[in-house]
């Protein structure tokens, strides 16, 4: 449903950062098809709190984009009406916290409408969030909200973990006919990759394999990408190969790609920000505990946030996971024979 | 230079708190300062169309008592509101109402039996809303009212003189979605109409737990609208009154509230137990200010649809349209429709993603075995 | 914290529903405890729309039980405001979807006004919910949002499967220092028991064997609980000696009643009406996965609700799980050798 | 008897759009039809919070700026709203404030360093509320207003004369819980002032782009609430109808809404880039009516304080007063507070359940290993 012509590519050789990527991934959306329109809070002259629509309204006016009121059920519900008529708005909503008054909206509404009219009526909205923590912001600036989308049948949750993802997947978001939770690792927007743009990478449907490994398979997404990264990378100092594989589409889920790794290694360790218990995590050790059952060498475990409010900046890198606490469950994955049932031990802050 | 400080909106015109009224609860003409009541052929539409949204309605909620329907709101006592409101709308306005407004689905065109489907239990829409220029039914309160900003803002975006018609309750103003709706709409200027049909009850929560406000109408100030407080009993004084604000919303004069002042006959649906909260005197005060009576009253009086016999004639006409698409909704609704299990799953997303497509699997290999 | 002394106990010794234990647990508590207030959408003269406030306002007066104005966030702030000054209002979403609009005062502050205040601020909140389906409602109306819920820490989540729990895990909720989500399973409201009120049951935090079984463990909570045990009774015709769990809290959950009675049977079927991705059996599967690891013979498996927006009233019946389908994942669970994970079969509407 | 179509509920009196004004930007007294300026002593005790807060919101911003606050909300410019608002309080009164209010806090006696704890990223809230009468800082836009709603309606029902005072930006009275709260604090008559900060923007939003109101006091109508529309740079102008807003409120007559006309001076936090949406020549225009000044005029020009060698020693004094807030925030600052890791299970519930205590050992554990 990109109508137009694609302009010509921006091109870019020099490494850019994942805020860079988005802004230009909005740009090239609102230049191609002029149904596409950008709106929220602060997303006009300002650029956004984290500049991601930096200089876009300047670009294409405030008929394209502009801010709205601070109303974030009213800027689900109006992003809702303007894709039954056919736009494709993108909204923002400032941090991930400030989504829950447009709860509503997004779970009985945006995620159903398709469904409730047998499929007559698309709404092809994409609602960007800055998620996650790791950038010293006080209360209700660094949740972890994917749980609640990914569990809303309807939705469809994506989260880049790199640059070009960041690219590829949000014009792949803005083009879909379906609405899309577009998850934003507030924490990596300053994250930078050599990627010339526009650049088009796996469909976000599928995940990838980041890194590939033999020995134990990561599961990360979003935020925690780069950090499996980092911990496959000093595990393998220690002579141990470690796969890690990048979500990407949280739901709906295509399992192919994790159940595969797994059955292959053996191990699996769920990685994520938000907290443990009933996080997203859950589904993915269910559904590869279920899986791969029988090629399990040891149970699936899952680092995560404490299961605790988000905790002011001072104390938030103890409930973050890191490379320490990755590779504490990865050595705790029962790589000598000898475990008992008895040293069970909490699978969270390890 | 202007600064921030300097502001330069006006002060919206205060709704009266006496409700426009063109015509009074015996049929007899009231004059107003500014409206005027539709012409004839306009009175006798409006007059039609009441006669059928009753019947419907009656017989609506004698398929929800047969549990032929899994529940039904009645309107009973609204027609004039709803159908005021929906006459106004113009070819392409689109209209986005409530669980309560069958009625006003059926005045706007859609197909009664298509209106019921929700209520039937067969599947959340009956309808294709793009065709009726007409959202789904909206059950979660006052949400509705902000797809209506969205839409007209995007038909102005694409050069389409789209204007809309917003419905909801008295109860429903009180949640913040009408507010955030409200004021969306008053921002960007949107061509929108919110039609508060103020029946008194929300369930059994009555308007006075509802709200302190002078009248609902007087909500439009605080977001620099124009409020309309009008008798909703009068289809012509609803209609004269949603057809003005819908001019001046697409000329650019902006959204307004319209205060629709009428009366939830019905209990609630039909699982609603009203002796709980109300007393039969209230009810009977309404009655006696029936939308449909004094309409009819007026017909006559002014021989809007000719002499005596002739009117006679149109309006046992009028009865047997009402009549007939009573059978018809009793007749379609008296077999079964085959759901067709599978269809779960094929509009949750654009494509069936692999999830589904196995759940559909085992659901149809189990449905298969048993 | 109930600091007057309790009124005469209202005895009865005939079956009681669900509704009339819950309406005796809130007659009770607003009874005994003056600062004891209930409201919320219809819940004064009418008595609710499912009649569990039946009564209340005539006898204790609109000071004590009454109607608010249809506003679900306004209802849990004024709620929050209450209980900082010292009541402890008991209030009512009047179905689990119309719970949304108050998503954000139930997360960003119910949840966290203890922690963020370190303590000083307790917020005992009783938000009642009617949850889950089956009652033939339309769109909207049979929700089940535990997930949402029990991901969110700081919220006390419980559901009652029984009347007898019904009236003591509402006292109990009531009297509770936390703020707690109340789930009441909607169809469950005319399910009876013969129970003398007032009773006290096991402490909501535990986990209870509802019947003992040596064979496979099921975990159920809420409108399941009933459909398990149906399951059980019908298994054990066929010789299978199952074990039924009724969870009961599911947040902060105490996993050592289930991975107690999982240890010992070596199976595992978690139900829920709720659709199974991302649903709270994944962080019971995923926990259990973990924990008793070496004790499994199979996967454990989740029976759930389909991957879709709920469905309309006439197709319900294959959306929520039943008997049969809890009974095919029984029989799924490995009970012959030659199992191989080419098997590997969705575990979703078995 | 009484039906439900009579109603009588008076529109309240609309809220002027000329905001009221005490005392101009030259420091003369403006006369006004129905407000008067505190007497002497207030005036003084509002100028001294003002000169404090001043000096507190220009270190609390050097620290941000220095990376010892996370971050910071500063109010400059604001003083004398926050300050007019916060002394109106009688004892027994409550305090709903925003991020924004850190002046308001300290006027309302929080230990000035207490109230930078949440900036500091130490702690969420840094002082106890019950204490101080005053709810945590809040975030979440307009969701402090319902609170301040129940917390009047629990005292009210345990017979305290409680009155509450809900502050919220202009950004926020868009947000649907503004909505809900004005509204039951109307329809539950709830002694609260919501003191509306209109600042004129929210982050980089301007006021055009939040409402087309005539005035954000005119929201008050649709709930049949009293607005006042205040010059809210004139502290005596906003104590006085704060003042007389709480007084009413206390008396039975109900909730108000006061909309404080002020400007914020500096940018949102030490991170925004107010000079990507605003011109400098607006904000010199607000400087140019800055609060502090035009209360230094008067006191001056009226002898408020004494004669003029004591006025230079009372204010001197202020100033001084202000420099020990500053420093004594600077030195306490200076340190890093002890927090402990184990603190983060043992507040989120009642007690601290089996998952919370498996987590806090892991915790505890692997912090002593590394
Ligand atoms: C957000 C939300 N909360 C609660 C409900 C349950 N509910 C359905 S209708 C109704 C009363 C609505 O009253 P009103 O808006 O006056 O409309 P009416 O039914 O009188 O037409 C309630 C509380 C709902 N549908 N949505
Ligand atoms: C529900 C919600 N949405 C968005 C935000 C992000 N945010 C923080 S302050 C702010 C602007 C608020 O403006 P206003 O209410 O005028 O207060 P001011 O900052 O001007 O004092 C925004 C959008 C938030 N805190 N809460
Ligand atoms: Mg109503
Ligand atoms: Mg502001």
């Amino acid at each position: 449903m990109t109508r137009t012509p694609p302009t010509p590519p921006a091109s870019s050789t020099t490494e850019i950062t994942m805020g860079a990527a988005l802004n230009q991934a909005l740009r090239d959306a609102v230049a191609e098809d002029p149904d596409v329109v950008v709106y929220g809070e602060d997303v006009g002259p300002l650029g956004g709190v984290f500049r991601v629509t930096d200089g876009l309204s300047r670009e294409f006016g405030a008929d394209r984009v502009f801010d709205s009121p601070l109303a974030e059920s009213g800027i689900i519900g109006t992003a809702i009406g303007m894709a039954m008529y056919g736009l494709r708005p993108v909204v923002e909503m400032q941090f991930d916290a400030f989504a829950y008054p447009a709860f509503e909206q997004l779970v009985s509404h945006l995620a159903k409408m398709r469904n409730r009219t047998r499929g007559t009526v698309a709404v092809p909205v994409v609602v960007r969030v800055p998620y996650g923590g790791g950038i010293g912001g006080v209360e209700h600036h660094s949740d972890s909200s994917e749980a609640y989308y990914t569990h809303t049948p309807g939705l469809r949750v994506v989260t880049p973990g790199t640059p070009a993802d960041a690219y590829s997947m949000l014009r792949e978001a803005i083009a879909c006919d379906d609405p899309v939770v577009f998850l934003e690792p507030k924490r990596r927007y300053w994250s930078r990759e050599a990627v010339e743009l526009p650049v088009r990478t796996e469909p976000m449907a599928r995940s990838v394999v980041r890194r590939p490994g033999d020995d134990v398979t990561l599961v990360a997404y979003g935020p925690m990408v780069e950090t499996a990264l980092e911990a496959a990378a000093a595990a393998a100092e220690e002579g141990r190969s470690v796969e890690v594989v990048d979500l990407r589409q949280l739901a709906p889920w295509d399992d192919s790609v994790v159940t595969a790794s797994v059955r292959r290694t053996g191990r699996a360790v769920v990685v994520h920000e938000a907290s443990v218990f009933g996080g997203y995590g859950a589904e993915v050790a269910a559904r590869v505990s279920e899986r791969c059952f029988h090629h399990l060498e040891a149970p699936v475990l899952r680092v995560g946030g404490l299961d605790v409010p988000y905790p002011p900046p001072k104390l938030e890198h103890l409930h973050l996971p890191g490379v320490d606490r990755i590779l504490a469950a990865v050595d705790r994955l029962q790589w000598e024979a000898g475990w008992t049932s008895a040293s069970d031990a909490p699978e969270v802050g390890a | 230079m202007k600064h921030t400080d300097e502001r330069n909106r006006p002060v919206p015109p205060l709704p009266s708190t006496e409700p426009v009224r063109l015509v009074d609860r015996h049929g007899l003409r009231v004059s107003h300062s500014f409206f005027t009541a539709p012409d004839h052929k306009r009175l006798a539409e409006l007059h039609r169309a009441m006669v059928i949204g009753r019947r419907f309605n009656r017989q609506a909620s004698t398929l929800a008592r047969q549990g032929r329907l899994a529940v039904y709101p009645s309107s009973t006592g609204q027609e004039a509101a709803q159908v005021g409101g929906v006459l106004a709308l113009s070819d392409q306005d689109w209209l986005f109402p409530t669980y309560r407004d069958s009625v006003a689905l059926v005045a706007h065109g859609v197909d009664p039996v298509e209106t019921l489907t929700l209520f039937r239990g067969d599947w959340h829409a009956g309808y294709d809303p793009h065709r009726h220029r007409c959202a789904p039914q909206c059950t979660p309160l006052a949400t509705n009212a902000s797809h209506a900003v969205g839409l007209t803002y995007a038909a102005r975006r694409k050069g389409r003189d789209v204007a809309a018609l917003a419905i909801m309750g008295d109860g429903a103003t009180s949640e913040g979605d009408a507010h955030e709706a409200y004021n969306f709409a008053a921002v960007w200027n949107a061509p929108v109409v919110f039609l508060v049909q103020n029946n008194h009850w929300a369930i059994s929560v009555p308007l006075r737990t509802q709200t302190a406000a002078p009248t609902l109408a007087h909500k439009a100030v605080g977001y620099g609208m124009r409020g309309y407080h009008v008798d909703g009993n009068d289809a012509a004084a609803v209609y004269a009154v949603v057809a003005h604000a819908l001019a001046e919303a697409r000329s650019g004069a902006g959204p307004a509230i319209v205060e629709a002042l009428t009366y939830r006959v019905d209990p609630h649906t039909n699982s609603d137990a009203p002796q709980r909260y109300r007393e039969d005197a209230e009810v009977a005060y309404w009655v006696d200010r029936d939308p449909l009576t004094r309409m009819e009253a007026l017909l006559r009086r002014e021989g809007v649809l000719g002499d005596e016999e002739e009117t006679d004639r149109i309006l046992a006409g009028y009865d047997a349209e009402a009549e007939k698409v009573a059978t018809a909704v009793r007749e379609r609704m008296a077999g079964e429709d085959e759901l067709d299990p599978a269809s779960l799953f094929s509009d949750v997303y654009a494509d069936v993603p692999p999830l589904l497509r196995e759940e559909r699997q085992t659901l149809v290999d189990g449905l298969r075995e048993a």
